[in-house]
């Protein structure tokens, strides 16, 4: 076992060579980089829209900029080194866990995804335990009353909930319980003044101010998870071992939820871990950016649009990280739940 | 209760009528493929029902098929020597003069016809002239979400059916082998996964204009890799079977065993996804709209009308009729995987 | 002088009290609460001056002054601000500002001409935002005189430039110590302006609170402006949820840029109650130019009469009424909603820039200038694609097997570039009246950056530009339609237009001396670009669509013909005492 | 005469309006030992099932009452809560296949320990250790080590003690026992019967004993009720039904012993090569090591020590041995399915990668594995799993030869069209144990085989079956000269089949030699013990 661990983590090393490579060269084929957006910001062109309204402007400024301030920009991005120099020299500071400073941003890409992490955290754990006690239970009342009109019923609500997207769901909620009811507010994690408030009424203020946004994600979240739940069910509950559990004197209940779960969950359960990790890095750019949340879909978002090159590759390392080591642990948990299997 | 004398040959057909059988039994799920077919087949034929050009035409004692030919202006006495716009009211002018007629298809808008002669401002609500109202560039909505059907499942299900192909094939190979091939295989998906595909994105827009077909192979680069993971899963599991050694000991080789043996009792992930992949599919047709990487502008489908929902909240016949197709199209879908299932298990007994 | 002018034409004498479009006797107090206008971002840095990073949206008008102020109503005249007195030399090469003996930072010290060097040398430094060095490009140096006395000497006698350095900001020697420019972040700048902040963190939402010890509150420049006691800005990253803040009464004013928006949306209970007010504010800012342009380099629209008969297919007035609510109004010519539009038979001193380039120029350059095509009856679309199939006919398109075919049996095709998924609404109907002229236009979106890469690179057919509206035009305008710039790749001449008479004009403009010689050479450029149907021009807004809450706040009886709407709310609104 | 403790009366059991229980009646009384035998796929399975109503999808009807605190209940119409209660307390039932009615994904010993906690109410330490003790009263070595086991990593036998020990766990009033010796040796066998004879004179537990080895019968049971067909065609004391079988079908029960007619050990067979060769064959299981060394090395079960064998072509080798002792392991090995150390040729090739996946090779060897419900894919009918042989090594065949060729091979076991209508459709679980140990001899006799390894082939199969089934082999071994490589735990079939035997203890062949030497003349202690209860 130990070996096999040892393996996958030195195998984690390539890994995170390829992905970085990959995405490095990638991003030397993308067409326009920071020097051509801070160009643009410079010149401030625009290419017009429907929002026409006057903007009379300053006395100046809209004039070219000259061959020698894009030569200084790319000096201020380390554009004037040649590619490999730039490859190697991230490598090195990546190997120190030296994620890089933003292009756009006063702020490192470690301080970044800290920034953001609490929107995240918060709209990825809920989403998750939400979804997943609720998903599952269900799932399982639907594997045992498969094809009732409970079945059917459940069924259709689970997938409404699942067809609309949650964006659409997101301006819904905010427009009648955020603007006409004014139940929730409707921005922000929390409130002003929050720095203020006592311990039980930061809780609440809390609550108060994610229930939308997590109402909007967690809708569409139950489908895949309950269907999934009933057919692996529905699978497994017509095995021979079941009749033994069930000759033993156990009653349905714990039949179902001791012995026929397990077998049925593994996928479910072995992806547990890497969901769980996952949850703390949930981006959801949409969301985020209609609650106005300051969260890593936005983060991720912009920096991809925006050639945030030392975001987009340091959040890769950190996340592509993170996902390594979580794969590895999924994957012991497949062989701690399902003895029988084994990855050699 | 001997049978005695029963056919020896029972029909060959009989595993696949058997599973066939165990379908229809779930009535939901027949009906529901049922009608799930008569949508696409209708939407196949969408120019004959949602259409700006008349089926028929008699003008001046002679017979024209809009429908099939392209017919100038000129023809009908107008202007222009290009096709002639049949609801230009100049036109329906000349049309309907004397003993000239039209047949019109019952909704009189194309996919991309603008109702130019509208009266209220776009997106105008349901009305007699648009009967599911018009969306916010003067579109009919009805002609919207036939269209937007039609290319939205068609895509969906190419989609889907790529992605299951390339995730059963990877998964069943990873998960079957095991040992190096699941771990080099594993760390292939790691890199490929990590890709980012916003960025090929980019760089294949700025090479090839956008089209479908170039959207469904970008997107099935990616595709295929969550269904992989659960594929992999059960085969690692499944690989352990006795019968799976049994059939080794009978000499089967093991892309038979992969096939025959293995896959039939690992399809639970592929069944409860396939649904969830197509709506995927469809709405993944238009997520990448706002970045100029979706389907070139102007193509009718679900995915664009939602966004138009969101952009027009209060033009609730937007979203709401587009959420209705989307919903039906879901269930339906959801029903034929339940039916699929049964169809696949046999210890469901056949009552 | 207390005062300069580009054009010599000052409103307000030595002496005076206010402007005219204040309330000098507004009470202080109260607060108001917006959105900025600017792209809704976290702020992650204090100096709004370096490249990197994002400064909170008002440091600029409440925190940090100039030596001169302009204001709403004289677009080239700037008044005295922590400048008590400017002296433009006669030669024009140089300007010495006077700083008032009040003037003090917000850390209490004078403001005092090594101040003004000290700003001067901060931004045109490299570690400051390139755009200050283009900006102060044609000052030669900048030198202390005494205590209170500064001295900017040019390098061309450009009547503009006392006007961009007394707009210069004027900072503390003490902001952020000694530290290189670029590490000042998160030091609050050291300003002498009427505001400070509430509290120095970083953050999205910023609040500003009036000093009240600020040094200019007698100042005529100054007077009856700022009079609440805190201006708050709040960030809502998505519209939808920033119009339901406004309805909630999370902030207080907010200008509508969708026309549809603000006919469908801005409807309903709070705004029949008068709890919320919908007004459209009328101004007489110079309107933005917007238009489809061709690219001249491309053989198939280098025919005036193909670009002409592209843009008869185009039906503003069906935009206008199906898509826009009636709300915009047609471009016409280059310069509309201004002094600098050209209209009808050129006037005399237009004649007089004219007439030299009279063998350059095309003999309708003399007639009426062109107005856009109409569709309104008489006129209708049909109308005018007919006249546009006669115009193609001429230049040699006729349709054949399927398409509007040359002499050589090409196409005609034309890809529409653009970045905004937006405009397909807008694109469609121009869409449909070209294909009846058997013109296929495909619409091509394209992520930003690839698109400025496209058009740097000039490789596009046609796309939309905008030009915002100008009270003083000057040196752009070569970036925008001289002949040295369409070859340069990245200029803003993306049309390419390469004309000399063109050039002549441009030169006239930019060394106009008083403000009727720019208006007619601005006048008489508009009437030749006008003539060359380089674009197809498209509509603009003249009037700021605003919902705001009327309760608290008193406006000021006048409304200055030049503003922008936000400014003028912070700083001339204020908020009735007896209604809080 | 005491109340009885269960009364079933008319009781029919039918499956998709095929009934295969029709209509029986029969009684337990308290401390009673009904042995049901009957033949192969009569449906005793089901009767026992449906006591418990654990039979899925099938239509139940009649009546069985069954003596609660308060008088008789109705089994087939209690409610579901009284049900539970009295599942696995009072009565307890013994599965016939201990493979698939274990929990893959836990280990044995809490699979015991759970119905003591629930039952019992037993804290998690007592009932693991109670756990531990069970297993060791049904005679499984290292008790300890087997409770933290998971089921596949037992042997045949030892699955079906644990089987066994959780069933006995709660001293049940009843017990249905299933086919619950069939994957013991002798010496197990008796053991086991001394458990449960212990456990009825102690706590007056009655057994219903479903079985088709007349002998455990005769030296256990008080009565007998023989089932054919789905009816009970006679029932009486077992020294009156033995002594006086008024019924055909029983009188054939108890005459059928199977009957050696094979080529004798001649001359003729030395001279070919053997057709597998073995010498020292070491077969080792990784086991894992507990605690935290256990993340650095992985244990070792040695399950095969140093065999050597080999078998000529046209003979059989017999393989005798305790169970648990290896011989699964060895028939394993000897197909290259397990990783093994030492020499093996088969057909004159050795194992090795290559050969794994050799057809040629594959066409000589072939095997039929102890348990056959997990070794038939669930997702197959019958006519795909026994076809399938033919697909691979004979793909020229057409359709209709291959049907023929099918139905040829699967009468050879006894199973048509005629008594099974839709045969060929059907799936492995729609089939009783004994059907489908034809189904899998079927599936592999279809190929023609030169050498075929069978684990335990007839155990599950009532005598007249065997008989028939093995006779077949017989034949195919003189008109084909085919070898087997047999190991069984009943010494008749030893005697009419094999030519030589292996005696396997451990993981160690501790005597061999021609049948004759060895059952006749034992030197081992062990090979005493067999052949003297045998
Ligand atoms: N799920 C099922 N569907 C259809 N038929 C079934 C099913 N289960 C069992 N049968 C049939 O019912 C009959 C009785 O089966 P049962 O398992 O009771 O036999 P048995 O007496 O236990 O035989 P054996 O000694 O071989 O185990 C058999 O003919 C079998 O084919
Ligand atoms: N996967 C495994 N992991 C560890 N130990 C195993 C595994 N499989 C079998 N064993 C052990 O190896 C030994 C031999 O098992 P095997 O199945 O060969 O016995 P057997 O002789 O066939 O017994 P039976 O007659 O009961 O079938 C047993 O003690 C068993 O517990
Ligand atoms: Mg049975
Ligand atoms: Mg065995």
């Amino acid at each position: 076992m130990a070996s096999y661990i040892l393996k996958r983590l030195l195998l984690m090393i390539p890994t995170l060579f390829g992905v970085l490579l990959l995405t490095f060269a990638m991003v030397q084929f993308v067409p326009g980089g920071p020097v051509e957006q801070m160009v643009a910001q410079l010149q401030g062109r625009d290419s017009g829209g429907e929002r026409a309204a006057s903007t009379g402007a300053g006395y100046r400024g809209r004039q070219g900029v000259d061959a020698e301030r894009i030569e200084e920009i790319k000096a201020l991005y380390g554009f004037d080194k040649p590619v490999h120099e730039r490859f190697f020299q991230m490598l090195g500071r990546f190997a120190r866990f030296d994620l890089g400073n933003s292009f756009y941003q006063h702020k490192d890409v470690w301080q970044l995804v800290k920034e953001k992490l609490p929107v995240s955290v918060s709209l990825g754990l809920w989403t998750f335990f939400l979804s997943y006690l609720i998903a599952v239970p269900l799932g399982v009342a639907k594997a045992v009353r498969a094809g009732s009109r409970f079945d059917f019923v459940t069924t259709l609500v689970v997938l409404v909930g699942y067809a609309i997207p949650g964006f659409v769901l997101g301006v819904a909620l905010l427009v009648v319980f955020g603007g006409q009811l004014q139940w929730f507010p409707l921005r922000g994690l929390t409130s002003a003044n929050w720095d203020t408030l006592g311990w039980g009424a930061r809780i609440t203020d809390y609550l108060w101010h994610i229930t939308l946004p997590i109402t909007a994600m967690v809708l569409g979240s139950f489908a895949v998870t309950t269907v999934l739940t009933k057919n692996s069910f529905l699978e497994e509950i017509r095995k021979q071992y079941v009749l033994t559990a069930r000759a033993k004197g156990l009653s349905e209940r714990q039949v179902l939820w001791k012995h026929v779960f397990r077998n049925a969950l593994i996928p479910i359960i072995t992806g547990f871990p890497a969901a769980f990790i996952g949850a703390f890095f949930t981006g959801s750019l949409l969301i985020e950016t209609l609650f106005s949340l300051d969260g890593l879909g936005l983060l991720s978002y912009e920096s991809v649009i925006r050639r945030d090159y030392p975001v987009v590759l340091g959040t890769l390392y950190l996340f592509t990280l993170i996902g390594l080591v979580t794969k590895l642990v999924s994957d012991l948990c497949y062989v701690w739940v399902d003895p029988r299997v084994k990855f050699d | 209760m001997e049978t005695g004398s029963s056919p020896v040959s029972p029909p060959s057909v009989s595993p696949s009528r058997r599973a066939w059988q165990r379908f229809r039994r779930n009535r939901l799920g027949y009906w529901s493929l049922v009608l799930f077919c008569l949508l696409v087949v209708f939407s196949l034929f969408a120019e004959l029902l949602s259409n700006d050009k008349p089926l028929v035409v008699s003008y001046h004692g002679k017979l024209y098929f809009p429908l099939v030919k392209d017919y100038s202006e000129k023809t009908f006495d107008g202007d222009f020597d290009t096709p002639a716009d049949y609801l230009d009211p100049f036109i329906q002018g000349k049309l309907t003069q004397g003993g000239n007629w039209a047949i019109y298809p019952p909704n009189p808008y194309g996919p991309r016809t603008i109702n130019y002669f509208a009266k209220d401002p776009n997106p105008s609500a349901p009305s007699r002239g648009n009967l599911f109202g018009t969306d916010d560039r003067g579109r009919d909505l009805l002609a919207q979400l036939i269209y937007g059907f039609r290319l939205s499942v068609l895509f969906g299900l190419a989609l889907t059916f790529i992605g299951v192909v390339m995730g059963v094939i990877a998964g069943a190979i990873q998960g079957y082998a095991g040992g190096k091939t699941d771990l080099i295989g594993q760390r292939f998906m790691e890199i490929w996964g990590s890709m980012p595909e916003l960025y090929l994105l980019i760089i294949f827009s700025a090479i090839f204009a956008p089209s479908v077909a170039l959207l469904l192979v970008l997107l099935s680069l990616f595709g295929w890799m969550g269904l992989s993971d659960y594929v992999r899963a059960e085969f690692l599991r499944n690989r352990q079977m006795d019968y799976v050694r049994a059939a080794k000991a009978l000499g089967v080789s093991n892309l038979q065993i992969m096939w025959r043996h293995i896959l039939p009792n690992s399809l639970t992930p592929v069944v409860t996804f396939l649904p969830f992949r197509m709506s995927a599919a469809i709405l993944a047709l238009t997520s990448l709209d706002f970045l100029g990487l979706g389907v070139p502008p102007g193509t009718p489908s679900l995915g664009e009308l939602l966004s138009q929902g969101k952009a027009n909240i209060d033009a609730w016949w937007i979203s709401l009729s587009t959420f209705a197709v989307l919903v039906i199209t879901l269930l339906l879908l959801t029903f034929m995987g339940d039916a699929l299932r049964d169809a696949l298990d046999p210890r469901k007994m056949d009552q | 002088a207390h005062a300069y002018a580009q054009f010599g034409d000052i409103k307000y004498p030595a002496g005076f009290t206010h402007f005219g479009y204040v309330n000098p006797a507004a009470p202080k107090g109260g607060e108001i609460r917006m959105v900025p206008p600017t792209r809704p971002t976290n702020f992650d840095k204090f100096n709004p001056f370096t490249l990197r990073g994002t400064a909170p949206y008002g440091l600029g008008i409440l925190l940090i002054e100039s030596l001169l102020t302009g204001n709403s109503e004289e677009p080239t005249t700037a008044y005295g601000l922590l400048a008590d007195d400017v002296t433009v030399a006669p030669d024009r090469l140089s300007a010495t500002f006077r700083l008032n003996e009040k003037a003090r930072f917000h850390n209490g010290a004078p403001v005092l001409a090594a101040d003004v060097l000290h700003s001067y040398t901060q931004l045109t430094s490299k570690l400051a935002a390139p755009q200050y060095r283009t900006i102060y490009a044609e000052v030669k140096s900048v030198t202390v005189v005494s205590e209170r006395v500064v001295r900017f000497d040019f390098l061309t006698p450009n009547p503009e430039l006392p006007l961009v350095v007394g707009g210069m900001p004027v900072f503390s020697r003490d902001w952020g110590k000694a530290k290189p420019f670029d590490k000042i972040v998160s030091e609050v700048p050291i300003g002498s302006g009427p505001y400070k902040i509430a509290s120095p963190a970083m953050g999205r939402d910023i609040t500003y609170v009036r000093d009240p010890a600020y040094w200019g509150n007698e100042l005529p420049s100054r007077k009856g402006q700022f009079n609440f006691d805190r201006i708050s800005f709040k960030i809502y990253l998505d519209e939808t949820s920033r119009f339901e803040g406004l309805k909630a009464g999370e902030f207080d004013f907010l200008r509508e840029f969708i026309s549809r928006n603000w006919a469908r949306q801005y409807t309903g209970k709070q705004f029949t109650s008068g709890e919320l007010v919908k007004r459209a504010f009328e101004n007489r800012n110079p309107g933005d130019f917007q238009g489809y342009v061709f690219n001249l380099r491309k053989p198939k629209f280098q025919d005036a009469r193909v670009r002409k008969a592209i843009g008869l297919a185009m039906d503003f007035e069906w935009m206008n009424r199906q898509l826009f609510y009636g709300l915009y109004k047609r471009v016409n010519g280059y310069f509309p909603n201004s002094e600098f539009h050209a209209e009808g038979l050129p006037r005399p001193d237009e004649l007089a820039l004219l007439d030299p380039l009279r063998a350059r120029l095309k003999p309708e350059v003399f007639g009426p200038v062109p107005v856009s095509p109409s569709t309104t009856p008489p006129g209708s679309l049909r109308g005018n694609l007919r006249q546009a199939q006669a115009l193609l006919r001429e230049a040699g398109w006729t349709y054949r097997d399927g398409a509007l075919r040359n002499a050589k049996g090409e196409a005609f095709t034309m890809e529409f570039l653009n970045d905004q998924p937006s405009l397909v609404r807008i694109v469609g109907p121009f869409q449909k009246a070209l294909e009846k002229l058997g013109i296929t236009m495909t619409y091509r979106i394209v992520d930003f950056s690839l698109g400025k890469q496209k058009m740097d690179a000039f490789d596009f057919e046609v796309t939309t530009l905008r030009l915002p509206g100008s009270t003083a035009p000057g040196g752009e305008l070569l970036e925008l339609f001289g002949s040295k710039a369409a070859t340069t790749p990245g200029s803003s001449n993306v049309w390419g237009i390469a004309d000399p008479a063109v050039d002549a004009l441009l030169q006239k403009v930019v060394t106009a001396k008083t403000r009727p010689e720019l208006s007619a050479a601005m006048r008489a450029l508009d009437r030749v670009l006008t003539n060359g149907y380089y674009s197809v021009p498209q509509y603009y807004g003249d009037a700021f669509l605003i919902g705001y809450r009327p309760r608290p706040f008193v406006l000021p009886a006048v409304i200055p013909p030049y503003y922008q709407p936000d400014t003028w709310a912070m700083s001339t609104w204020w908020a009735s005492p007896s209604n809080k | 005469m005491t109340r009885p403790l269960l009364d079933v009366k008319d009781l029919r059991v039918s499956f998709a309006g095929k009934e295969v229980v029709r209509g029986i009646d029969f009684s337990i009384a308290p401390g009673e030992k009904l042995a049901l035998v009957g033949e192969s796929g009569s449906g005793k399975t089901v009767t026992a099932l449906s006591l418990l109503r654990l039979v899925q999808d099938a239509a139940i009807s009649g009546q069985a009452l069954f003596e609660v605190p308060g008088g008789p209940g109705d089994l087939l119409s209690m409610p579901e809560r009284a049900l539970l209660g009295i599942r696995g307390r009072d009565i307890a039932m013994i599965f016939q296949e201990p493979m698939t009615a274990l929990n893959p994904l836990f280990t044995v010993g809490d699979q015991i320990a759970e119905v003591l906690q629930l039952k019992e109410g037993f804290a998690q330490a007592a009932s693991a250790q109670a756990a531990i003790e069970l297993l060791a009263s049904t005679g499984i070595p290292e008790p300890e080590r087997r409770a933290n086991s998971f089921p596949h990593q037992l042997s045949g036998g030892q699955r079906q003690r644990a089987m066994i020990a959780m069933a006995l766990a709660c001293k049940p009033k009843l017990l249905l026992a299933d086919e619950p010796t069939t994957a013991l040796d002798v010496t197990l066998r008796g053991q086991i019967l001394d458990l449960l004879g212990d456990l009825q004179r102690r706590n007056g537990m009655a057994v219903l004993l479903i079985t088709h080895d007349l002998n455990l019968v005769r030296r256990f049971a008080d009565r007998v009720a023989v089932m054919e067909n789905g009816h009970i065609v006679e029932q009486g004391t077992v020294a009156d039904v033995f002594a006086r079988p008024r019924h055909a079908y029983t009188r054939k029960l108890i005459d059928s012993k199977p009957v050696r007619d094979v080529v004798p050990a001649g001359v003729a067979a030395t001279q070919s090569p053997p057709v597998m060769q073995a010498s020292h064959l070491r077969v080792a299981y990784p086991v894992a090591v507990p605690g935290f060394r256990g993340w650095f090395k992985s244990g070792e079960f040695v399950a095969v020590k140093d065999a050597s064998f080999s078998i000529p072509p046209g003979r059989t080798l017999g393989i005798v041995g305790e169970s648990g002792s290896g011989k699964s392991t060895l028939a394993l090995a000897s197909l290259g399915l397990l990783k093994f150390s030492g020499q093996l040729q088969a057909a004159g090739q050795s194992w090795n990668r290559q050969a794994a996946g050799d057809k040629a090779i594959r066409k000589v060897v072939q095997v039929v594995f102890q348990d056959p419900f997990s070794s038939l894919s669930p997702r197959m009918t019958v006519e795909a799993i026994v076809e399938e042989g033919l697909l691979v090594h004979e793909p020229l065949l057409s359709l209709a030869e291959r049907r023929a060729r099918v139905e040829q091979s699967l009468a050879g076991v006894g199973m048509g069209e005629a008594q099974f209508p839709g045969l060929l459709r059907r799936y492995p679980h729609e089939f009783s144990g004994g059907q489908r140990q034809r189904l899998a001899i079927a599936r592999v006799l279809i190929i023609n085989p030169g050498l075929l390894v069978l684990d335990e082939p007839t155990s599950a199969l009532d005598v007249t079956i065997q008989k028939q089934v093995l006779a077949l082999l017989q034949r195919l071994q003189r008109e084909r000269g085919l070898s087997y490589l047999l190991i069984t735990h009943d010494i008749d079939v030893i005697r009419a089949m094999a030519h030589e035997v292996m005696v396997m203890k451990d993981g160690e062949i501790v005597e061999s030699g021609s049948v004759l030497e060895v059952l006749d003349a034992p030197r081992h202690p062990y090979t005493q013990i067999l052949v003297a209860q045998g």
